[in-house]
């Protein structure tokens, strides 16, 4: 298993009901895989899971990326500062 | 050559200490933006706008974005301050500020500061109306482009 | 509605007063311009500009160009100020700035202002050097159909 | 005769070591006889006299105006401010 940390902000941090969480995946889950996981769980997610970027270690990944022990990953929704 | 300031601070904008950066560049065109939580939105009215930052790499989109400008316009010093946390009617959540040799460069990277930050740097605007109701802005990455 | 803050003096220049006014028309939107007098000029080294008004025909003509302006922007608030006397190299000798409802009226109002101002206000500014020498700056009518 | 007020600025200002004079013309005199008059007692500003503005009680006027008196005439040379 690795062990990696989730990021979320604004609408996920509150469909999570947290900013960070650790979670054990199996070796060699991509980012699509994770993206999947958590939309089994979380309706909320689900239902907006098409636009979610991830970010690994402060860089946009493709989803097909193989996510590694101690990755720290955010999932960015789209933004709207300013 | 670039001077730039980048910040992003739960603590209020101080657009003073913004124009004094800006002046020292001895440039004779400075441009500020600020980006204020307005009262009324689509006829409901507004009591305050809370804003989220992923600070790490929302930083570093801000830098990106300098140094785009940069590449674009001879810029002699740059500003992008950006509040988290509640900011009320009235008060400023963004200050964008370019100074440069003449004016019109800008006004030029000014606007496309702001214009990009809106669409790229991870941050979160959530509402807040005097009806108590909350709800976070919805946005898509269709302006990204 | 629209409020508009125009002076024309010798004091220094304050832009976290043109800041606040301008939040305070609970618009979104805020642009300042500050016009700065410049270390360098076509190679030779300033060290300070002299500013020199007819104050009641600029003031009138000031007013004029921000009705103007309101009239092709939705302008919630805006402002004004020229100083006048010497503005040393780093200092603002204009600030003009516009509050909207939304940021891009605010940038083309307040680039329309200054460029106008420039045109047809009646302000004259003399130039001087670090060699001790000093010239009233040339300008023609030409800019001004 | 008629008197009136003068207004000078920047260049002109200097060129007549003074911001305000008052002078008497002949009652009929208009803007344009008021600038020859003036550039034939000061060299420079006959040199610049051609784009000189005159503003009467803070207006522009065309320089076939009479003049009245009484009137402030201000001498207005191409702006520079900014």
């Amino acid at each position: 298993m690795i062990i990696v940390t989730l990021r979320f902000f604004s609408v996920l941090r509150e469909a999570f009901g947290a900013g960070v969480a650790e979670v054990e995946l199996d070796p060699g889950t991509t980012g699509q895989g994770l993206i999947e996981l958590l939309a089994a769980n979380n309706d909320e997610f689900a239902a907006i899971q098409s636009v979610v970027r991830l970010a690994v270690n402060d860089e946009y990944v493709e989803l097909d990326l193989q996510l590694s022990d101690g990755d720290e990953i955010a999932l960015i929704t789209p933004v709207s500062g300013g | 050559m670039l001077q730039v300031w980048i910040d992003i601070t739960d603590q209020p904008l101080n657009a003073s200490e913004v124009h004094s950066f800006l002046y020292e560049s001895n440039g004779g065109g400075v441009c500020v933006f600020a980006g204020v939580t307005r009262l009324e939105t689509n006829g409901k009215i507004s009591t305050s706008l809370s804003y989220e930052a992923y600070k790490s790499m929302a930083l570093k989109e801000i830098r990106r974005l300098a140094d785009e400008a940069s590449q674009r316009w001879p810029i002699l010093r740059a500003v992008v301050l950006h509040r988290i946390g509640t900011v009320v009617v009235g008060e400023p959540s963004v200050l964008i500020g370019v100074a440069t040799a003449h004016r019109g460069p800008a006004f030029e990277a000014t606007r496309f500061l702001i214009d990009e930050l809106k669409k790229s740097v991870q941050i979160w605007k959530k509402e807040s109306f005097e009806d108590g109701s909350q709800e976070w802005v919805a946005a898509s990455w269709q302006d990204l482009d």
